[in-house]
């Protein structure tokens, strides 16, 4: 006998399952009686924060979504933009926050299979995956297990399946000591007349299943991801989700070769909350119903109940509706690549899902209400309190010594530990890897086009000033795509947050929105896809309750028409150093302060818009045009950050000049003032004159050689030094 | 001239040995499905890079048992040109095509980075469009890399000039203990060999990834241009 | 004194590679494996102690090491 | 019928995992470890069939794919 059978469905079970009273109540009066278990399972799935958006989704409404060159926006499995010669590229990032902090090779891999398949599904093939990562403080005694096992993982899945891993971000803070975030984001290649969709039509059609069995994994991990986790998170533990990327490999494949024909009606993934969410979405966008006869679904284990099969997450399943008159296509391509398939159901008109098993209905759900009745909160909220700008300072720093110790810090340190595990180079159309571009570059294979891909985020800004660290997050992304000559296209956006429950938190949820919404509208830059992760929060010790920092991860895309256009960071010899944009020394939020001086205080650098538009779109003209060698944006860390970054990455030191009169030196090469560039030209003067003539801010600050920065001091900082600084840190931390 | 790829479920650097044989000498090579049991009349078949069965009980075993694999035996029991690229090579030793076995790399960890090539030898299809003594840049991507034999059989490799790439340092040094120009902790540093009558190759790095200036260097193209020539 | 740890994923736990394994095996038609599970040896030498105690050591290694508790179950088995 | 293979590296074929762990384990202050060595077990079902059967067959499939005798030994134990 099964367990989940004995119990009785009432309102306290149902709060169990994660439904509130009045949630319970709506469940009785959709369905005018006491819902079976499986029943209940599918409400308490479909209306848990992780699938309904029950807190966000008032606010998300206000982003900007529009663009003449988006296909598909928000809504659909990931965003889809038009890229030119009659191609698109798909793309979306997605949390694994929970499940890698209980497992974090599994967590982190099966984050990575679930965003594959939601870009795969859409009929595109996968070209690029990145990472955005935070984890706990380097001194948290779980932090180097989380960090070992969240790359083994992504590396593991990513590189089994043949997708190169070509960028992502790191941070590292205490806040994210018991809950770290896992963000991957994918990226596709499609024909754009031939982007699938999940929409189901077709009264008759056959419902097919096909990928792994269906097992006990991660039942409620939909319910789950959406609790905050407490000191006896350990004990609870639900079945960890196994990724098997050799199954996705193959599920690619087959959905990418049948996709080619005219079988497939619509199609989806089965990700968090399983067949329950892929059925019910599919039918339910299809405005028809669908009926499930479960005996005939794969199974890994014996005895399943409708209920665990309904919730299971097991991984590198599809669901598709298929042409009728189509299914022995489908069948030989399954069996080519040996996949377990089987026709488990078929549309209706009847608006229902009806879930049979062993011959008993053990669902039978009205889809229209069930999607939309789902509940949506107008969550109270308070407003955010800007902080206090410092205190001007007025203690001398060694330069030369901030600048090593900087390179060396959590969040500035080479990156190369983690990307030396991704394989960057499959496909062979990797044009600028980790570490040498500010984005990532890839070819379109058989075209000229290029895709420039970054993700961005920088949570201690968006702790002390939500809405502008998430308009910095948004423009630091579109600095990143222009800074290698491409066209900013569209962003996905992970927002990652603590207990929306909590007005604070809400407090953060809207202004973050708002920020995002007033950089993407003023770069012309839409958010085509994304993922909201909530409750992200942990029960200490001493019983307080830690939030994370507010961390909205924005993925970036651009194009580059000529892909041989693009350029790095490195520095090569005998060029000039050209600043773009206006150096103010900003020095509240800054890495500079934080390591140097032990403060975390002030407000974040502000973004101004208006100028980050124009002096992006003269850094951008001015690639194109063949005047820039090289180019690396100013972020974390300052101008001379960007230098020493610049110099490691091609191996080639510079001679600098003094910064302006009248600035502290540590403001002017440590600052974080927003909306600047570093170029490498071999033509400072050309430069500087167009730069004039749009009005933009532009100084030749020095000039490229040799084996060290030579500050104006005369001091010479070698790049060994700064290198074996930059290297020091994972280096250190992963020591066995 | 006829080149045949071979694909198992799970196999992913097809494609870029495609492009890079194409780029590089304009012929394009023919797919074949892992359970073909007859072969087209082919010059040259290559065995490219993935994880084949997911690199699951040990890279390329189970690869190494396909139905394909008699054929190649046949193959190469004529002479025919064989090529292993990564987890290509990883197949050939399974099969015992060639000696010895790849481990996990002395770090554990997958690694992927480029490192530089020395030529141990340029009179065989594969080394050609060298010179003895070159040095050339390519692309790693593999968790195990780690050449290993026995005594016996590496005295062999090494008397008999078996060993055509080893890992080295950009100017050609060459030191199995540096665990930054070796790698993967190879044994005498060895990166590829080949068969005893030097027809059947294997080699961890990816040359096919380095065939465009654009990706950052050029440096793969003699391994096509000398497989053309011999081919030719 | 030698300890053997064997370390097997926990029922229910995916196993890709048994999986993979048995679907092999099928093919090379061995058609009496009906199925397969992968896990790991880890043998241990210990400076001579009571068996009682090496069991013990051994256990704690697994638990706060090993062994990954929340996928993995492991015994213990004295080989000499 | 359960048979269980338990699959270890050669003497004289380095172990980086075992050495690994037991660096780690000495860090963890487990001073009496004197030497780790890591391999893989694989248990199979088998249909029912004679005991000695049933160790030829699992031996053969050792031998056939599941260790690589340039590399590896195998032992056989008898579960059930
Ligand atoms: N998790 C990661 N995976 C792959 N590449 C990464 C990862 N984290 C950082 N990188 C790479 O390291 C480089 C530096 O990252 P970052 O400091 O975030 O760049 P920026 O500040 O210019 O946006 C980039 O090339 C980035 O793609
Ligand atoms: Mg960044």
């Amino acid at each position: 006998m099964n367990k989940a059978q004995q119990l009785v469905v009432n309102e306290s079970l149902a709060k169990e399952f994660g439904l509130s009273a009045d949630e319970y109540q709506k469940v009785l009066s959709i369905m005018r009686r006491t819902p079976s278990m499986t029943e209940l399972g599918i409400f308490s799935v479909m209306w848990s924060e992780h699938c309904s958006y029950k807190s966000s989704r008032v606010w998300l409404k206000n982003l900007p979504t529009k663009a003449p060159w988006v296909i598909h926006g928000p809504g659909e499995n990931a965003g889809v933009v038009d890229i030119g010669e009659g191609l698109a590229a798909v793309f979306k990032m997605e949390s694994h926050n929970h499940p890698s902090f209980i497992e974090p090779y599994q967590g982190a891999a099966t984050g990575v299979g679930g965003i594959l398949r939601d870009v795969f599904t859409m009929g595109a093939r996968p070209i690029a995956n990145l990472n955005a990562l935070r984890f706990g403080s380097p001194e948290n005694s779980q932090t180097r297990h989380i960090v070992d096992g969240v790359v083994r993982g992504i590396g593991g899945y990513g590189n089994c399946v043949g997708v190169p891993t070509i960028g992502g971000e790191v941070n590292f803070h205490e806040s994210y000591n018991s809950n770290p975030l896992v963000n991957a984001m994918t990226v596709g290649i499609a024909r754009k007349d031939r982007i699938f969709l999940s929409v189901a039509v077709g009264v008759g059609n056959p419902v097919i299943y096909v990928g792994s069995k269906t097992g006990r994994d991660g039942i409620h991990g939909a319910t789950m991801a959406s609790a905050e986790f407490d000191e006896d998170a350990a004990t609870k533990r639900p079945t960890v989700q196994v990724g098997d990327p050799f199954v996705e490999k193959l599920l690619i494949e087959a959905c990418l070769e049948l996709m080619a024909t005219d079988a497939i009606v619509a199609i989806q993934d089965m990700g968090a909350a399983g067949l329950t969410s892929s059925a019910v979405e599919m039918a339910g966008k299809g405005g028809v119903g669908i009926e499930l006869n479960l005996d005939h679904v794969p199974q890994r284990e014996t005895q399943m109940s409708a209920y665990e099969m309904m919730l299971s997450e097991s991984q590198e399943r599809m669901l598709m509706v298929l042409r009728s008159d189509r299914i022995n296509i489908a069948k030989q391509i399954f069996e080519k690549w040996e996949l377990d398939f089987a026709i488990i159901g078929y549309l209706t008109d009847t608006g229902h899902i009806v879930v049979k098993h062993h011959g008993r209905i053990e669902a039978d759900i009205p889809l229209a209400p069930l999607a939309d009745e789902a509940p949506f909160y107008k969550r109270s909220f308070s407003p955010y309190f800007k902080p206090k700008p410092i205190e001007p300072l007025n203690i001398t720093m060694d330069i030369e010594r901030s600048l090593i110790k900087l390179l060396g810090c959590a969040d500035l340190a080479s990156r190369s530990w983690i990307w030396d595990q991704y394989d960057s180079t499959i496909g062979g159309q990797t044009v600028y890897r980790p570490g040498q571009s500010d984005a990532a570059v890839v070819k379109v294979e058989g075209t000229y086009l290029g895709l420039a891909l970054t993700t961005d985020c920088t949570p201690r800004y968006c702790q002390a000033d939500a809405y502008q660290g998430a308009a910095q997050a948004v423009a630091e992304a579109w600095r990143n795509i222009t800074a290698v000559g491409a066209k900013p296209l569209a962003i996905t956006d992970n927002l990652n947050f603590g207990n929306p429950e909590k007005p604070e938190i809400m407090g953060q949820i809207i202004s973050v929105i708002e920020g995002i919404k007033d950089a993407c509208n003023a770069l012309n830059f839409p958010v085509v896809s994304g993922n909201v992760s909530l409750y992200n929060e942990t029960c200490n010790a001493q019983g307080e309750n830690i939030s994370i920092l507010p961390t909205p991860a924005i993925g970036g895309l651009g194009v580059l028409d000529n892909v041989s256009r693009a350029v790095g960071n490195a520095l090569k010899e005998n060029f000039q150093l050209v600043i773009i944009g206006e150096t103010k020394g900003h020095i509240g939020q800054s890495l500079w302060l934080r390591e140097i001086m032990g403060q975390e205080a002030g407000p974040p650098p502000t973004v101004d818009l208006k100028t980050e538009r124009k002096n992006g779109n003269f850094v951008r003209q001015v690639i194109n045009q063949g005047l820039v060698a090289a180019c690396h944006d100013i972020s974390d860390g300052g101008l001379l950050i960007s230098i020493a970054e610049m110099a490691m990455a091609g191996n080639i030191g510079c001679t600098l000049d003094a910064p302006e009169c009248g600035m502290r030196p540590e403001a002017y090469w440590f600052g974080e003032d927003q909306g600047r560039y570093i170029i490498m030209t071999s033509d400072s003067d050309e430069l500087i004159q167009k730069a004039k003539q749009q009005d933009v801010i532009a100084k030749l600050i020095g000039y490229t050689g040799g084996d060290c920065i030579v500050m104006p001091s005369g001091a010479m900082i070698t790049i060994i030094r700064m290198k074996a600084a930059s290297m020091s840190f994972f280096e250190n931390l992963m020591k066995v | 001239m006829k080149i045949g790829i071979v694909v198992f479920p799970g196999t992913n650097r097809e494609r870029d040995v495609v492009i890079a044989f194409e780029r590089v000498t304009g012929i394009k090579p023919i797919i074949i499905w892992h359970r073909e049991t007859t072969l087209p009349s082919l010059n040259m078949i290559i065995l490219p890079g993935g994880f084949s069965y997911g690199d699951y009980l040990r890279c390329g075993a189970m690869a190494a048992h396909s139905p394909i694999m008699n054929e190649i035996r046949i193959f190469a029991a004529k002479g025919g040109y064989i090529l292993g690229i990564c987890n290509g090579f990883q197949i050939l030793t399974e099969a015992k095509l060639l000696p010895g076995a790849l481990l996990p790399n002395a770090s554990l960890r997958f690694l992927s980075r480029d490192c530089y090539l020395k030529i141990e030898r340029n009179d065989t299809a594969f080394t050609r469009g060298w010179n003895k003594g070159d040095v050339f840049k390519t692309a790693t991507a593999h968790g195990d890399g780690n050449y290993f034999c026995n005594n016996e059989t590496l005295k062999q490799l090494e008397g008999e000039g078996q060993i055509v790439f080893r890992y080295s340092a950009a100017n050609g040094f060459v030191n199995s203990k540096d665990n930054q120009t070796n790698p993967n902790g190879s044994i005498n540093a060895i990166a590829g060999i080949v068969s005893a009558n030097g027809r059947i190759c294997g080699m961890m790095p990816h040359p096919e990834d380095m065939v465009d200036p654009l990706m950052g260097s050029e440096d793969g193209k003699p391994l096509f241009q000398g497989i053309m020539e011999t081919l030719a | 004194m030698k300890i053997r740890l064997i370390i097997q994923l926990k029922k229910g736990v995916l196993d890709p590679q048994g999986k993979a394994i048995s679907h092999a095996l099928h093919n090379l038609s061995y058609q009496e494996i009906q199925y397969v599970r992968v896990g790991r040896v880890i043998d241990l030498e210990l400076s001579d102690m009571p068996v009682y105690e090496a069991k013990e050591k051994v256990a704690k290694m697994a638990r706060d090491l090993l062994a990954n508790s929340v996928i993995e179950n492991f015994e213990i088995e004295v080989l000499s």
